[in-house]
């Protein structure tokens, strides 16, 4: 990331005048995140300052300065933003914002997402052993927390689903390797399509099994 | 089935009575389950042990019971408890009898050892969905910014779309021709109802013995499927009006020429 | 003003918690300022507070604090509020863009660009079933989603249109055969219902895959 920034920051290290300093680059990304109500990515940050300025260092900086303060600067994926401290929540319940409840279905869809992402809709039904309701992943992409991922490269090249920065975001993580309990889930081979150690042919639920075996190899070679 | 069942579970003492009020429980709250994968997990936690050590034998028979005990009340079961119900039979006899070495396919305890993995790995995405909505959300316990600074002061328009809108759109386009309502192309039918208004009209004058190839309106002569249309409903306009009393018509021959005229009113 | 808390905050004091310490009053004031949508005034905040704080000494502490830096503590009338440092009011002035939604006439040439690219104006219109002004395409070039493709080697020698990387950079796609074919729109209930079988019977049930496939090798015969 830091590397994209001084590439395109780099070239008018020519230029006629000098970066800023370090506190005032900081003051910049301060003013920048306080002013938008999402989050920035470093490039976007880096485009409206001027040239020469690096706003990964500055963003250290501005992390620290914020820790346990009332407002927070925390990351989001590739974005960073400012955040009310989640112990301060009784403070703004007059902020507090409806949000659709969601159902059942539709929650733990979008932890199979998280959890196993990139993942297609025949995964996700294996895993619930139910159809996934039409308006259920429509839902969660419409809310910004779901978007499509590649097409995955086995017959049918079906669609992916992964999780979005707004999804990050909505659940204070700074990655998706953030989740609770993901390693756990890892080690004890919850995350895959069988289990451990299993025998290599297709059983009861039939046809997608062979699908998914590729699949998910294909998917945790990482 | 169910026999057998009860028998057993009279012979095994108080444990399996209340197992068994349990299960009546079960059947009352089918609705409630999100399908058999669901039930099963249900029922294999009341085994009270690690979901690793399962048995699936004994939830097997707690899910065929449950079938059975639905079937005794006549309560519809979906399809696919009934497909779940036929597969674990299929698996409890395999666990039941002694392996057969001639069998390609995997073994009983491999099917069993899969279904168990199927309820862990769906208890565990349950789990960690709560751990998820338990966390600290934008809008509920973190707040964003309430007065963010983005002013408009340029004049750079941006337009915005959504890849939601990109695919509806495209999707409308290609359903389009689908929705159309159904209209039958007529440009080349001549209705009876076109050919009784206009004969209404036109009856008047014909005093004299005409051939129906007359009446044909203009333009319906020189294509033959638009005449063979207009023809057909001349024919037919005639014959009504005939039946009304206001025409008369005749016919010489066999594939002669048919001629009508109006019925002079005895007055 | 100070006195307005006071009086107001003065009965409590007899309750049986104590006030927070003042840093912690700071911090519940500058989250308070944070992501309130409207200016707060002293009685509103000491309102949300734990009885026995008062906001105007911890304000004092939060002003002194964001003296200087990117964003200010400032007084609008009696209310209170953070603001960027007027001298860094450069920072937002790029982010003042006007963004509108795309025409639906733009979008839908858009969609079949991206489908079917690359794909001359007569192809569009032949899709869309209606004439496709000029305006739409050249708009759509000046945004940078579409840009000329290779002429068509029929006769007339039409342009054809293809999409643009910052077209894939936009709706996040890897690339455009990402999209999801009509079969995966229906399945996530994108297209609204449909008559049964109105379409014929090849495209019933997902076989409009291959029927894409067929428009697109159709289509990408250079």
């Amino acid at each position: 990331m830091t590397d994209e920034t001084t590439t395109e920051v780099d070239t008018p290290r020519e230029s006629l005048f000098e970066a800023p300093p370090l506190a005032e680059q900081e003051r910049m990304i301060e003013a920048m995140l306080f002013a938008s109500a999402e989050p920035l990515s470093l490039p976007e940050m880096a485009a409206r300052m001027p040239h020469g300025c690096d706003p990964a260092e500055a963003l250290v900086l501005l992390r620290r300065r914020y820790e346990g303060r009332g407002v927070n600067v925390v990351r989001a994926g590739d974005r960073w933003a400012i955040r009310t401290a989640s112990d301060l929540g009784f403070l703004m319940r007059q902020e507090a914002v409806e949000t659709r409840r969601l159902s059942r279905a539709a929650i733990e869809t979008l932890a199979i997402v998280a959890y196993h992402q990139p993942v297609t809709r025949a995964e996700i039904e294996e895993i619930r052993g139910v159809a996934v309701s039409k308006g259920t992943v429509d839902q969660l992409i419409e809310m910004g927390w779901l978007k499509l991922g590649r097409r995955r490269m086995t017959p049918g090249r079906p669609v992916t689903f992964v999780t979005t920065t707004e999804f990050l975001d909505h659940f204070g993580l700074e990655s998706a390797r953030d989740l609770p309990g993901l390693a756990e889930l890892r080690a004890a081979g919850l995350l895959e399509s069988r289990p451990p150690g299993a025998f290599g042919t297709s059983v009861a639920e039939g046809e997608e099994e062979a699908e998914g075996d590729i699949d998910q190899s294909e998917m945790f070679d990482e | 089935m169910t026999d057998s069942l009860s028998t057993a579970d009279a012979a095994r003492g108080p444990d399996d009575v209340a197992r068994r009020l349990a299960e009546e429980a079960l059947i009352v709250d089918v609705d409630g389950f999100e399908g058999p994968l669901d039930l099963l997990l249900t029922l294999a936690r009341t085994q009270k042990v690690d979901l690793r050590r399962i048995s699936v034998l004994q939830m097997a028979e707690q899910y065929l019971g449950f079938v059975e005990r639905a079937k005794a009340l006549r309560i519809e079961l979906a399809a696919d408890y009934l497909v779940m119900a036929a597969w674990l039979a299929f698996l409890k006899s395999r666990l039941l009898l002694p392996p057969d070495p001639s069998d390609e396919g995997p073994s009983g305890e491999e099917l069993a050892a899969h279904l168990a993995f199927q309820l862990e790995r769906l208890s565990a995405m349950r789990e960690a969905a709560a751990q998820l909505m338990a966390r600290d959300q934008l809008g509920r316990d973190r707040f964003r910014r309430g007065l963010p600074e983005e002013t408009v002061r340029s004049r750079r328009v941006s337009y915005t779309a959504t890849l939601l809108d990109l695919m509806q759109g495209y999707a409308r386009i290609r359903t389009r021709d689908s929705f159309r309502p159904f209209v039958m192309d007529r440009d080349r039918v001549f209705t009876m109802e076109e050919a009784l208004e206009r004969m209404r009209g036109l009856i008047g004058y014909a005093g004299d013995w005409t051939t129906l190839d007359a009446w044909l309106p203009e333009g319906w002569h020189d294509d033959p499927v638009r005449r063979r249309s207009a023809t057909a409903a001349n024919f037919a306009a005639s014959l009504e009006l005939t039946k009304q009393g206001k025409l008369e018509i005749r016919q010489s021959e066999t594939f002669a020429p048919i001629e009508v005229r109006r019925k002079e009113r005895l007055s």
